[in-house]
């Protein structure tokens, strides 16, 4: 059972360049409890949809067309006042910059009950109370204290336990990790996601993880969608994204990273690049997105826009040169 | 470039702004072109406080002088009021504040402590000061007014010099040997003009008007020197028997100084959209 | 009997005004006056201040000697019933009123006038009323220190006086004005310096509160010396520097009376209900442009001259300040008794104009800066009316606006070619001509630095002159000199107007300054809002 | 082995804090905390670490751009020290010698300079060949960082980020330095255009004999450059040491933590992580005795006492720990 | 905190020490004494009188001499003794502070009260013709010469309307209030309004508004509870740095409305050469304006958890 499916999804910015097509056409899925990795280089899309999901796009976005059902409501035929119930209830959201997105001037225990009380009726006391219990959950030191304190009082890796507590403090069915462990440093970001690992488990909430970094993905993630310049190009399971990658720009990205411990000496000068740069979003053309920095792209694929095929339950790719599975 | 313009088109303020702002440069350019009369000797006091009519637009004031001619030459006195003293006080306070900023220290200290000082006094105040020091006139008028406002500009410009200075294209200038003056010069201030820009613009405005209350005070430019501040001052009394006479300077000064705002803080949207938050 | 005259004449007048009245509906009510010159207040002590802002208010609360009478046009007598003069005509006997008491209750004696001449000519009182003591004997070795008392002043018993002069003039011109005042010693010094935020006098009204910068209030003293009087209870003196925020005020009755400036004045005269309450008088102030004779073209009395020609002083009276103003003949107005009414004085005439300027070497003109202060009748404003006329004689006139204090500093010490100002011309004729004495400096008043021994010797004769007609006769023969020497280019005398609205009464033409005006006789009958 | 190009010895720099009111001790960062290392021609040494642990500050005082508060450093034996005292000419010679790639892209250039400006003045303040010389050099480094001839008179926004990296690689290589410092020169990269700058950094190294110092928090990107490895934690070095060493063999129990934690894109292999306690120490009040022991798993008493010293544990490689 | 306040106090006096110095020396060297004509005086002193007045006011010492008394005095607190008036400086500004004061709040609270709702509209309403009318008329407040501003408002509503006396204090009532209040306040007011916007704006664009949002709170409680306190704190220096310009625009309002504050007394006194009370009116207008923006500051620790002054 699909706890949220995306179909056709199109999100514009209506900015004085044009029109940036930011999300084109994406559809994803994903079931209940599961960890759903999408990851995509900067400008791929990938937060836009997360944010197109919550019904958070900003003027001058817009999200132009396609359906989101969650539970099998669309939740754009939702009005603001429904969404705002569904919203930090049902699917919560945590964001890449701990350090900005809590707001200065309120307590922490403030921020979280406002939210609590929000969606459930419960009095400030026992919200207060909650909100300590929920920082113990997310292993923070002396809950009671950190509750009472204000966020400049707290590192960067602190207030993103804060922000994984209070989006956790509703029971939410899906949450949405925007890059969550991005500014953290290694050590910082090793703890956090073993935290959102453990408490997966414990609350079976499904996580819709966002992230550039592969190795992230490779850790979390049971499915993984790639995304390249708003779109989709490829999904599957994590193994199958990572022991055989279907789509060329899956295979490049996979190969341009440097890994640890697999150098050698010869090795040291050829790290695989894709060549090239990201196509603009403003003038995508009529034509497969990758094929300008596809080491495999001729002259078919400058004329014809690829459709995703699923080419299994769950897996598909976004290639007209992919052949089936074993091509 | 086409961006700009598209920017530009989506700024309401600064497209009114804008107009405004040049039809008052053109009024002040071609002043001698536009005015029916000479603002001072084409005076007749027979035709002393005519209202407006064919003859004369905008009627005539106490002395039997033209108002429009006076009103059209008054852009030039005005106008000249607001942009050099606003170019002195933005000179001294990018000079100040530039090298506060850059070279911190000592210097910073001593700056920022004047700057303090001056801020603290209403420019209002020290405007009347200096002018009653060296009497009214429309050169005194630019010095006094020249050397009070320059305290914003200063702290703004030192406080953009302390964010830029730390950017790492400054740090890269001297690591490639540029020395202290061609980084400040090159470097740091054409990237930090846009905030001093549009100080500059919204000064312009408020110098105009500080003029026109040091008039009311008797402390303005020179009579018969027809400034709009001086026209507005000495009409006040009449503002009920011969309304004309103070109406007309009263709306030029009025949609000027509109007018400047307006483009200032269009600018502003465009430069430099967040820039509440740098004033501190 | 004098009572009783007294009061047959105020029945009188009273019956004038308003038949029917009586002494009770005159009395009670607030009066809401002005003090429109420059701002605030400065002080209450009149013999420490010299602004005529404060002399407004001065006058109600304390009563000198003598006071300024609009009926007779000159000094009468105040504090005293009445005057014997010596043949001589250098000592004067004074018979005090013996009922003039101080706001605290004691009766005025001579040790009170004697007591508050010697603090006018101390020092360090450095009082600005020093010149009109100074015409008593023996004033000079008091105000040296040489003699611990003033020799011409004498105690008789406590209601008699002996006044001894230095030369015979009439003592009532020194001896009226509000800064040479009787104050009562005891309260002087009890307060020291805040006398002058709290003064106590003898004149018709108490001091009540002084809300700095906005209003004095006074309230009527019950124990004034004349009977009866003052009638309004209160009077509140409106500090009101500006002239369209006083007009707005009075014409929502905030005011009960104002002065009009030549602004509103066709306005207030076109207005009917306003017109028939307005009082004008032409005041004993001449408005002049000094030209400064040690300046290089104004040397020549042929180019001061020339310029009085060329310029239309009736147009610039007559449109300029919409008539509120009397055309000139000479230095002094027609209101003097040394007013020469044959004399004649400048017509427009820019030919004649030319002409002089010719002969004095100026064919093509020059050009001169003439300092004026901000003032609307006497300021910048009639300079700037002088350019286009002059500039038809090739004259180019640049005027230079300045305030009043750094214009006076530049008319004392010289510097500068020419100033526009209003000049103090009486009552005493005598002493406003003396003015341009070649002896006085700049710092005396005498701007122009004229210097004529022509001019010098009417005057001279005319100070030891006894017979006062001779003696106009000199003064007349001084003026014309002035006149024919035009060291001054003659602007007007001030025609001072004051509106007031038609319940009030008894409101006078006072020609040193109208805005003196004595409210003891003043009163408001029941139309008035604050009654 | 001859004298190293660049030598620092006992390298600190610490920040005075605002002093407080009335408060007569003065308070420090202690940014970067008596650090010796030193690189040689055409090699290249990498700095890991995470935020704040005073790397950036020590590639920039090694440039002097911010002034060292104690200890020495010498570029081809000459003192370097302080810049700022040496002749103007000499100074200039020096900057030539030495230069820097920075983080972010966006603004490490000015934005109000073209391309052409960005790489002509410091030519030009070196007297570097005549007008058309300078020229001929512009169009020579452009190709060689892969950007085309008629970019020279676009402006820095209207580039890509990757587009932009090579701009500062370019501007850097413009007076023919021996070292150059990338402080994180890739990690505000995307994924792909990381690798085209890595192996730029490396093409040029080959092709130009230069010595880098690169310093990154991905030791991913690290190993893959260096040569040789320092891991700094609190202003400190605690461990150096070939690039193999570090990866294979870490004594540190820092660098062993450091390693485990980064994640590595292959989901078969799942680790034992050992995983940090709390946050990094602040550096205005860095903890007495060894300066990792606040989330050392190893620790002991000894390690609150006392400050271990960095000592040879094989070849090239040292390290401060008490037990390693 | 008090330790905070007692340092920022401490450092008030080099300011007030440099300011002192530099007006004394401006004022000083004014040309024309207290001693010469001005507005409204009746009769020239003679030169004796004048000599007199100068020994007794003791202007015929050297500059330092007096510079150093005047230090000695204000040391104590005392700022002097006015030369005209009969009073001491102190007495003087103590009676005219309080309209001052009176003026200034009210015209900031018009300033900050309309000023601050109409900045939210705007940005609230970004781009939309209610952003632009309500900028419009914002920045039509700051256009107008404020001695011409209240004239008009004079005529209407006092001549015509008949609601408002024309002038004067009235012991302080509202009604006198009013309009001196506007008028001074309505150019203030375009300021806060247009700083209120952009800072609303800003805040708007932050990461802990779109968490907020996140977390399903409607958009009036994100505006109340999270955009509001934040603007503030962006507008707060603005406001308080203004209000010592304000302060120095009373010299206008007052001289028009006959209001008995310091603005006009340091008008006055600048004309009439009373060098100790202009020097004690501008000294006491910038402790105002020092006192207002500790004031501000002080403020922001109450807003602002993240601002501490030991």
């Amino acid at each position: 059972m699909n706890i949220l499916e995306i179909k056709n999804l199109k999100t514009q910015f209506h900015v004085l360049d044009g029109v940036a097509h930011a999300v084109n056409n994406v559809s994803l899925s994903m079931e209940k409890g599961e960890v759903l990795g999408v990851v995509g280089e900067s400008g791929s899309g990938k937060s836009v949809t997360a944010l197109s999901l919550m019904g958070l796009v900003r003027p001058p976005g817009r999200v132009v067309s396609g359906e989101i059902l969650f539970d099998g409501t669309d939740l754009r035929t939702l009005s603001e006042k429904q969404m705002q119930d569904v919203r930090g209830n049902r699917i919560s959201m945590i964001f890449q910059e701990p350090m900005t997105s809590l707001n200065p001037l309120l307590k922490i225990r403030d921020q979280i009950s406002e939210m609590v009380m929000r969606h459930n009726s419960i009095s400030k006391k026992d919200s207060y109370d909650y909100c300590v219990e929920m920082l113990g959950k997310v292993q923070i030191p002396y809950p009671e204290k950190r509750a009472k304190e204000y966020p400049h009082q707290l590192s960067g890796g602190m207030r993103q336990r804060i922000m994984i507590a209070m989006a956790l403090s509703c029971n939410p069915e899906i949450l949405i990790a925007d890059e969550p462990t991005t500014a953290l440093d290694v050590t910082i970001q090793a703890q956090v996601i073993d935290l959102m690992l453990n408490l997966k488990e414990q609350y079976d909430t499904g996580i819709l993880m966002i992230t550039h970094d592969l190795g992230v993905i490779a850790e979390i993630a049971q499915k993984v969608v790639v995304m390249y310049a708003g779109q989709v190009v490829e999904t599957g399971t994590v193994y199958e994204i990572f022991d055989n990658p279907k789509h060329p720009y899956t295979k490049a990205l996979l190969d341009s990273v440097p890994k640890l411990g697999k150098r050698s000496k010869a090795e040291r000068k050829r790290l695989r690049e894709i060549k090239g740069i990201v196509p603009d979003l403003f003038t995508l053309g009529a034509h497969c997105n990758f094929y300008e920095r596809c080491p495999d792209a001729d002259e078919a694929c400058k004329r014809i826009i690829p459709d995703l095929i699923e080419y299994e339950n769950g897996s598909s790719v976004r290639c007209i040169k992919f052949q089936g599975r074993n091509a | 470039m086409n961006k700009t313009i598209l920017k530009i088109k989506n700024q309401p303020n600064l497209i009114i702004g804008g107009i405004i702002t040049a039809v008052v440069i053109f009024m002040a350019i071609a002043a001698p072109l536009l005015a029916p009369y000479h603002p001072v000797d084409d005076a007749d006091l027979m035709v002393s406080e005519e209202p407006p009519g064919s003859t004369y637009l905008m009627g005539t004031d106490e002395q039997g002088r033209d108002i429009l001619s006076r009103v059209i030459y008054g852009s030039r006195i005005s106008l000249s009021i607001g942009i050099v003293t606003q170019v002195m006080n933005t000179i001294i306070g990018i000079i100040l504040g530039l090298s506060a900023g850059y070279f911190g220290k000592w210097w910073d200290d001593l700056v920022m402590g004047l700057t303090n000082i001056m801020l603290s006094i209403p420019s209002m105040i020290f405007a009347l000061a200096i002018m009653a020091l060296i009497g009214p006139g429309l050169i005194n008028v630019f010095f006094a007014l020249g050397i009070t406002n320059w305290s914003y500009t200063c702290r703004i410009t030192r406080s953009q010099v302390l964010f830029t200075r730390s950017l790492d294209y400054v740090k890269a200038a001297k690591a490639l040997g540029y020395g202290d003056i061609r980084i400040m010069f090159t470097q740091i201030l054409p990237n930090i003009l846009g905030p001093i820009l549009v100080i500059g613009t919204l000064g312009v405005a408020s110098a105009i008007l500080l003029e026109a209350s040091l008039s009311f005070l008797g402390l303005g430019t020179q009579p018969p020197t027809p400034s709009w501040g001086g026209m507005l001052a000495t009409a006040r009394n009449q503002m009920f028997t011969a309304p004309w006479i103070s109406i007309f300077p009263g709306l030029a000064i009025f949609i000027t100084v509109l007018g400047l705002n307006l483009f200032g803080d269009g600018l502003r949207d465009i430069l430099d959209p967040h820039s509440v938050g740098k004033i501190k | 009997m004098k009572k009783l005259c007294f009061i047959l004449l105020l029945l009188f007048t009273g019956f004038c005004f308003f038949p029917g009245s009586s002494m009770a509906a005159k009395s009670g009510g607030e009066f809401n006056f002005i003090a429109p010159y420059g701002g605030d207040l400065s002080s209450l002590d009149p013999h420490k201040t010299n602004r005529t802002q404060d002399y407004i208010v001065i006058l109600n609360i304390h009563r000198s000697l003598y006071k300024w009478s609009a009926d007779a046009g000159k000094p009468v007598l105040a504090l005293a019933d009445s005057v014997k003069v010596s043949q001589d005509r250098l000592t004067y006997t004074y018979a005090l009123k013996q009922n003039v008491k101080f706001h605290n209750g004691r009766n005025m004696t001579a040790d009170d006038i004697i007591w508050s001449y010697q603090r006018i000519l101390t020092p360090a009182t450095a009082s600005p009323g020093v010149r009109s003591i100074r015409i008593i004997k023996g004033a000079d070795d008091f105000e040296s220190g040489k003699a611990t008392a003033i020799q011409g002043l004498k105690k008789l018993d406590d209601y008699t006086l002996e006044i001894t002069l230095k030369n015979p003039v009439e003592p009532g011109f020194s001896l009226y004005p509000p800064e040479i005042a009787i104050l009562p010693k005891e309260e002087v010094e009890k307060r020291g310096d805040s006398f002058g935020v709290d003064p106590v006098g003898c004149g018709p009204f108490k001091f009540v509160n002084w809300v700095k910068g906005s209003e004095v209030v006074l309230e009527k003293f019950a124990g004034y010396y004349e009977a009866g009087k003052p009638y309004l209870d209160k009077v509140v003196y409106k500090i009101m520097p500006e002239a369209a925020s006083r007009d707005i005020a009075f014409k929502v009755k905030e005011l009960d009376a104002t002065t009009v400036g030549s602004v509103n004045y066709p306005e207030y005269k076109g207005t009917p209900a306003i017109a028939k309450n307005m009082i004008e008088v032409a005041e004993l102030w001449t408005r002049v442009v000094c030209f400064n004779v040690d300046y290089g073209p104004f040397k020549n009395k042929k180019v001061r001259q020339a310029l009085n020609y060329a310029i239309n002083t009736k147009l610039i009276n007559k449109k300029l300040l919409k008539g509120k103003a009397v055309d000139p003949v000479g230095y002094l107005p027609p209101s003097s008794p040394a007013f020469g009414t044959d004399s004649k004085g400048y017509e427009y005439n820019p030919e004649r104009a030319k002409q002089l300027l010719k002969e004095a070497g100026y064919p093509d003109g020059f050009t001169f800066e003439c300092l004026g202060t901000d003032n609307g009748t006497w300021g910048v404003k009639a300079i700037e009316a002088l350019i286009p006329m002059l500039k038809k004689v090739g004259v180019k006139v640049v005027p230079v606006r300045m305030e009043g204090a750094a214009m006076s500093a530049r008319a004392k010490s010289g510097d500068f070619q020419a100033l526009i100002w209003s000049l103090d011309s009486g009552p005493d004729p005598l002493s406003a001509l003396s003015r341009w004495e070649s002896v006085n400096e700049r710092v005396s008043g005498n701007y122009s630095g004229y210097n004529s021994a022509a001019f010098d010797n009417y005057l001279a004769l005319a100070r030891v002159e006894t017979d006062d007609s001779k003696k106009m006769d000199l003064l007349k023969k001084a003026d014309q000199t002035f006149i024919e020497d035009a060291p001054v280019w003659f602007y007007n005398y001030n025609k001072a107007v004051l509106a007031y609205h038609p319940w009030v009464h008894g409101l006078q033409p006072v020609a040193v300054e109208l805005m003196y005006q004595d409210l003891s006789s003043v009163w408001v009958d029941e139309n008035s809002p604050r009654k | 082995m001859s004298e190293p190009l660049l030598k620092v010895e006992n390298l600190k720099v610490h920040f005075p804090l605002d002093r407080e009111f009335l408060s007569l001790k003065k308070r420090y960062v202690y940014a970067v905390d008596d650090i010796s290392f030193s690189v040689n021609e055409g090699e290249t040494l990498g700095i890991v670490g995470e935020s704040g642990c005073g790397k950036t500050t020590a590639g920039l005082s090694v440039l002097n751009l911010v002034k060292p508060t104690g200890g020495q450093l010498f570029f081809r034996n000459q003192d370097i020290t302080d810049i700022s005292k040496l002749p103007k000419e000499e100074a200039l010679k020096l900057r030539k010698e030495m230069q820097i790639i920075f983080q972010d892209p966006y603004s490490s250039l000015n934005p109000r300079a073209s391309l052409k400006t960005i790489l002509d003045v410091p030519m030009k303040i070196h007297n570097m060949g005549s007008a058309k010389e300078r020229s001929e050099k512009i169009e020579y480094l452009l190709e060689k960082v892969g950007l085309r001839l008629e970019h020279a008179s676009r402006y820095p926004h209207e580039f890509s980020g990757g587009q932009r990296q090579r701009i500062g690689i370019a501007r850097a290589l413009s007076l023919n330095p021996s070292l150059i410092i990338g402080d994180e020169p890739v990690s505000a990269l995307d994924v792909s255009i990381q690798a085209q700058i890595i192996n730029l950094l490396l093409d040029l190294q080959e092709e130009f004999n230069l010595a880098y110092i690169i310093i990154a928090h991905d030791l991913a990107v690290v190993e893959h450059v260096a040569d040789r490895i320092a891991v700094m934690y609190l202003g400190k070095i605690v461990e150096q040491a070939d690039y193999k060493d570090i990866y294979t063999s870490p004594l540190h129990p820092y660098t062993q933590a450091l390693l485990s934690a980064i994640p590595i894109p292959d989901p078969h292999m799942k680790r034992n992580r050992i995983l940090l306690k709390g946050d990094v120490p602040s550096p205005i009040d860095p903890p007495k005795g060894c300066s990792f022991n606040t989330r050392c798993p190893k620790k002991k008493d000894v390690c609150e006492q006392v400050e271990p010293v960095l000592k040879k544990a094989g070849d090239g490689h040292y390290v401060s720990c008490h037990f390693a | 905190m008090t330790l905070y306040v007692v340092k920022r106090l401490l450092q008030f006096i080099p300011t007030i020490f440099c300011i002192s110095l530099m007006m004394f020396v401006i004022l000083n060297v004014l040309p024309g004494d207290a001693t010469t004509m001005s507005g409204g005086m009746k009769r020239q002193l003679d030169a004796k009188t004048a000599e007199n007045m100068k020994k007794q006011l003791g202007l015929d010492k050297p500059l330092h001499i007096r510079y150093l008394h005047y230090i000695k005095g204000l040391v104590k607190g005392d700022l002097g003794k006015s030369y005209l008036r009969s009073e001491s400086v102190n007495d003087l500004i103590a009676q005219r502070l309080k309209p001052t004061i009176q003026v200034s709040l009210a015209a900031l609270l018009i300033a900050v009260g309309f000023g601050i709702p109409l900045g939210f509209v705007s940005a609230l309403k970004q781009g939309t013709w209610m952003d632009t009318l309500s900028m419009v008329g914002a920045v039509s407040g700051v256009s107008i010469p404020q001695f011409w501003l209240g004239l008009i408002l004079m005529y209407v509503f006092s001549l015509l309307l008949g609601w408002l006396p024309p002038q004067g204090y009235g012991g302080g009532s509202l009604v006198n209030l009013i309009m001196p209040a506007f008028t001074l306040g309505v150019g203030y007011m375009a300021l806060i309004a247009r700083t209120t916007r952009a800072a609303v704006i800003e805040v708007l664009s932050e990461d802990y508004i779109r968490t907020a949002r996140s977390k399903g709170l409607s958009e009036w409680i994100v505006n109340r509870r999270h955009v509001f306190g934040n603007t503030m704190i962006l507008i707060l220096t603005t406001v308080g740095l203004q209000f010592g310009s304000l302060v120095g625009q009373t010299v206008i309002i007052e001289k028009l409305f006959s209001w008995p504050g310091i603005g006009s007394l340091l008008v006055d006194s600048i004309f009439q050469r009373d060098i100790p009370v202009t020097q004690g009116c501008v000294l006491v207008i910038i402790g105002v304006f020092l006192i207002v923006n500790l004031v501000i500051d002080l403020m922001y620790v109450i807003i602002d958890p993240r601002i501490q002054y030991k």
